[in-house]
């Protein structure tokens, strides 16, 4: 047995995605069963038995949900915890990239909880609509996470259990480096291109946002979160560390930077895919609620005002940038 | 204001196929008091319950207000028995851990948004119902007259238009029987919609305008 | 209701407090230099952490059978895994 | 609260049917209270740990015979320096010294006093040390837990040891060591090295073990390799080493316990169900009566799941708070033994306060999802009762 596995928090967190995938279990049967044989105007007690049932799905989705939530962030912290026992690991990212299942992981967990964000907006208008319109589209979608937690869930396994204590891994100033002049931006952008496309793109999906152009908040949220991420780690994280060689998306979520790393990622992703949702629900089934738009723009910009501060500080107490 | 066309409500038992209500037509205008009389298990309660959404038709197609309410997701329903209805039910049904005013604004719960507001029309319905001297006690404690003056309040603290009684008088002495039907009067000539399922022949004869319609295993007679 | 329902949480913020209380008060520093310090003399890490071969021994300690004082008690095994 | 109904009728009906939840708000705090103290205790212990390696040397290197540990000559001290790269060899002579009665032991270490550092320290440590008298006459520092020995055993102000010998040595009690240190020195004689020499019988021109740096942490793979090499009878333990093997041996005391815990946790999950299932089955003709009022499904849910929201937290306060108690206020008595092993005199140990989020946010996480998703299906079942129910 790997002595990852002895790890409390590793145990905790395996426990728990085990018992959330256990609800999911007892949730797909019913949905599987609404798939086959639904027919909202049937008096039949099974059409009835099956309206029940369908709240037991949406209570199972909205729990697992919440948390997977904080399993999420719960699971960040114990790869952080765990660099103690992996050698050369100095914070997360260093554990993560330990063997090859640990990005994806972390990839599935992001769209998981989109796409779960994405039932549930449409769970919630399909309670008020007076026919359950998207009752289908709901079980399919749900059936799609089910896929999804069941990949994340053999990720899981595999990452957990490959962890090699005695290899050698890089640490995030091996992995985020420049390596021997290699351009890690993507597009081939330089640093200030790239910050500048970035509060372009803020803009641009402020403005798509608050004029409803859904194509447009679709394309400049998805490019924004990209960019954002690149701009983060290459440019905003070396003045939250103060220190223009240290380049990690993680490190700052420790202690030492009060946890800043949690809030700005959680900005981003949240604002980034309540406005996607926002143009998905529109686009797809006509809803248009602007709660939506309104959360996502502040989201965003909180995302954005945050990492400004952290170089507009430094500027002025430093009196020159990194 | 209710309309039922060719309502059915059955119960598959086995092979056979037992019919509470069968071919029912029914219309009940707005402010009308209409008296549904028959032997017990003749339907009454059935055909009550189906007009207050509380339970699901079979076949068959109910109005209220012009709003088909036989095939309305749960959120809706409930919604519309919140608002348009009150039910006096034959064991008052009151819980019991509860005082008379906090089972009196129990229905206002879900729909109301302020606690003031919630306090404000529960008084109002205690006034109603005379029994406001009487607010802050168990309803365990009270006596069976009490207890259906405290229903009657629940009934009718969200103001709805329609008011179902189901066997109103089982539990009751003749003196107090008469008070009910003073009660019923009165939200009679408040304009409200009443529907009574009973076998009480004090019923037979309204003090104000009513219509008795008899129900003999599932069928109007 | 609602008294009750204030009367619990007052319980309840009395207990954190009380520990936020004794956490916050406690003098960290002093305790973590000293034991810095101790761990300088000796040069090795924590000590009071038998884990030792004698440890089943100790932890039920009554070892003299009042009827039988000569007979060796099932639980010294030391001789078994000598070190 | 006085503003919202749905919170105002929640804590009514909560505390109206409290005796519903008093035996589950019981059982979970029993269960939260063993879990987060065994959980404080091995993460105060590991505070502590991290603490005592923080000064701990880069490399300890020892002499193995046979599999066992025997003293290694004091020569080697100058073929380690002559490697490139090491700095500050230092010896190291410690032992365990059996009592009369050969049941209790303590551990008697060495000190050299040579050695500036250690000095400096041990000045800092205990006040009123005069290092010069102590360092040379018959003296020793005691721990808390040997004081309390010898006292017991009429041995107020020194003790007689008995060599290897066969000879007695009379050593002095100089001072003893803050009992606020009784995690590390409970068991502990601290004493100058030529006199723990003699007392454990290691000859002159040897001691137990030897600890050096090396200050360029690049160069710790090669150099541990380099030093291996050097003796055909050589161990080099890396602090890297020693810190994970600690890690991992309290992550596996505590791991132990905490699978312990998920199995009852998994009865209890069981109980749940059944019990919530009984409780709200008790309560159908109300929440029919509820939903014939025009409660909804999502409103009855909310209802049920708020109550069992209050019962874990509720518990997790209140267990949390004990268990803190019980650990860093009243030294958690019986349970510290389990981490610290039987072998100890006997002792009072006072643990640093040490609350973490990792901890904190477990025990939340794996007893609230435990408890919310086994009364999931009892509540929603319970959620969706017909109306008519009511009118039965």
């Amino acid at each position: 047995m790997s002595e990852i596995l002895l790890n409390n928090q590793v145990i905790v967190y395996l426990v728990s995605e085990s018992i959330l995938f256990v609800l999911m279990l007892i949730a797909l049967l019913p949905t599987i069963k609404i798939v086959i044989k639904w027919k909202f105007y049937s008096f039949s007690q099974e059409q009835f038995a099956l309206e029940k049932r369908a709240y037991l799905v949406a209570t199972i989705v909205d729990f697992i949900f919440v948390v997977k939530f904080f399993l999420l962030i719960y699971f960040v912290f114990t790869i952080d915890a765990l660099s103690i026992l992996v050698p050369g690991a100095m914070c997360a990212a260093g554990v993560v990239s330990a063997n090859d299942y640990g990005m994806p992981l972390l990839f599935f967990k992001l769209l998981i909880l989109f796409v779960m964000l994405l039932w549930m907006t449409l769970h919630r208008y399909d309670l008020e609509a007076k026919e359950y319109p998207f009752m289908r589209y709901k079980s399919w979608l749900f059936i799609a996470i089910f896929v999804l937690v069941v990949v994340e869930m053999l990720l899981e396994i595999g990452y957990f259990t490959h962890i090699d204590t005695r290899r050698v891994v890089s640490c995030c100033s091996a992995l985020f480096g420049q390596l021997e002049g290699a351009n890690p931006l993507p597009f081939g952008l330089d640093m200030l291109k790239m910050i500048i496309r970035f509060y372009l793109l803020y803009f641009v999906n402020i403005v798509a946002l608050i004029a409803r152009y859904r194509a447009l908040t679709m394309t400049s949220s998805i490019l924004f979160l990209i960019i954002s991420y690149y701009s983060v780690v290459y440019f905003f994280g070396t003045y939250v560390y103060e220190l223009p060689t240290h380049k990690c998306p993680f490190c700052m979520m420790q202690k030492e930077y009060y946890f800043i790393g949690y809030l700005v990622w959680g900005s981003l992703f949240g604002g980034v895919s309540i406005s996607l949702v926002w143009a998905i629900m529109g686009s797809l089934f006509g809803i248009d609620k602007s709660i939506y738009r309104n959360i996502s723009v502040l989201f965003i910009s909180i995302f954005v005002l945050i990492c400004t501060s952290y170089v507009v500080v430094y500027y002025f107490r430093n009196g020159v940038f990194l | 204001m209710i309309t039922i066309e060719a309502l059915q409500r059955y119960f598959d038992g086995g092979d056979e196929r037992f019919y509470a209500l069968k071919d029912i037509d029914l219309h009940i205008g707005r402010g009308e008091c209409v008296v549904l009389k028959g032997v017990s298990g003749s339907g009454k309660t059935t055909l009550l319950g189906i007009i207050g959404g509380l339970d699901k038709p079979s076949s068959g197609k109910v109005m209220v207000d012009g709003e088909p309410i036989s095939k309305l997701p749960d959120l809706h329903l409930s919604n519309f028995r919140a608002q348009k209805i009150g039910i006096i039910f034959q064991h008052y049904n009151l819980m019991d851990h509860l005082t008379s005013r906090e089972n009196i604004l129990v229905p206002l719960i879900p729909v109301a948004n302020d606690m003031h507001r919630v306090e404000e029309m529960t008084d109002a319905a205690m006034k109603l119902a005379s029994i406001s001297h009487k607010a802050d006690m168990q309803t365990s404690r009270l006596s069976g007259g009490e207890k259906q003056r405290v229903a009657i309040a629940r009934a009718v603290v969200s103001d709805p238009d329609i008011i179902l009684c189901d066997e109103p008088t089982a539990n009751l002495d003749r003196e107090n029987s008469l008070k009910f039907i003073e009660s019923i009067q009165m939200l009679h000539q408040l304009g409200k919609t009443v529907v009574i399922a009973t076998h009480d022949p004090l019923f037979d004869d309204l003090p104000f305008k009513s219509r008795v319609v008899h129900l003999e295993d599932g069928r109007l007679v | 209701m609602i008294r009750e329902f204030y009367l619990l949480v007052m319980v309840l913020s009395l207990f954190l407090s009380a520990i936020i209380a004794h956490y916050s008060l406690f003098d960290r520093l002093e305790a973590t230099n000293s034991q810095l310090e101790l761990s300088r003399v000796v040069k090795m890490p924590l000590l009071a952490l038998s884990v030792g071969y004698l440890e089943s021994q100790k932890l039920f300690d009554d070892d003299s059978n009042t009827i039988y004082p000569q007979m060796q008690e099932i639980d010294r095994m030391d001789f078994v895994y000598e070190k | 609260m006085r503003s919202s109904p749905f919170l105002y009728f929640f804590t009514l009906q909560f505390f109206r049917e409290y005796k519903n939840h008093l035996a589950t708000t019981v059982i979970s705090i029993a269960l939260i209270f063993l879990l987060s103290a065994v959980l404080f205790i091995s993460s105060s212990i590991k505070y502590s740990i991290d603490i005592s390696l923080g000064a701990q040397a880069d490399f300890v290197v020892e002499r193995v015979r046979g599999g066992k540990k025997v003293d290694l000559p004091i020569e080697w001290i100058d073929t380690l320096l002559e490697t490139r790269g090491v700095q500050k060899v230092t010896t190291r002579v410690h032992g365990r010294y059996f009592f009369e009665d050969k049941r209790e032991w303590a551990l008697i270490v060495g000190i050299d006093f040579m050695d500036e550092q250690s000095n400096r320290a041990l000045e800092k440590l205990v006040e009123s040390v005069d290092l010069e008298k102590f360092l040379f006459s018959s003296n020793m520092l005691v721990g808390d837990g040997v004081q309390r020995y010898l006292k017991e055993h009429f041995y107020p102000k020194g003790y007689n040891f008995l060599t290897p010998d066969g000879k007695y040595k009379k050593v002095s009690i100089f001072g003893t060591i803050p009992n606020s240190l009784n995690l590390m020195s409970n068991n502990m004689i601290i004493m100058p090295q030529e006199l723990a020499k003699e007392i454990l019988g290691i000859k002159k021109s040897m001691v137990t073990d030897l600890t050096l740096n090396v200050p360029n942490d690049n160069l710790w793979d090669s150099i541990s390799d380099k030093i291996a090499s050097l003796y055909y009878d050589i161990r080099v333990l890396t602090k890297r080493e020693m810190q994970k093997a600690y890690e991992n041996m309290y992550n596996y005391k505590s791991g132990v316990f905490l699978m312990l815990f998920l199995i009852t946790m998994a009865t209890f999950v069981l109980i749940l169900y059944q019990r919530y299932s009984m409780v709200f089955s008790s309560q159908r003709r109300n929440i029919g009566l509820l939903r014939a009022v025009g409660w909804s499904i999502r409103d009855i849910l909310k209802l049920k799941l708020y109550e069992s929201l209050m019962v874990v937290l509720v518990s997790y306060v209140i267990g949390v708070s004990l268990a803190y108690l019980y650990v860093f206020v009243f030294d958690s008595p019986v349970l510290i033994d389990m981490f610290l092993g039987g072998e100890n005199l006997d002792h009072k140990i006072k643990l640093i306060p040490v609350v973490d989020f990792g901890v904190l946010s477990s025990i939340f996480l794996i007893y609230t999802v435990a408890f919310i998703a086994s009364v999931l299906i009892p509540t929603w079942s319970i959620a969706v009762t017909d109306p008519k129910e009511a009118m039965l």
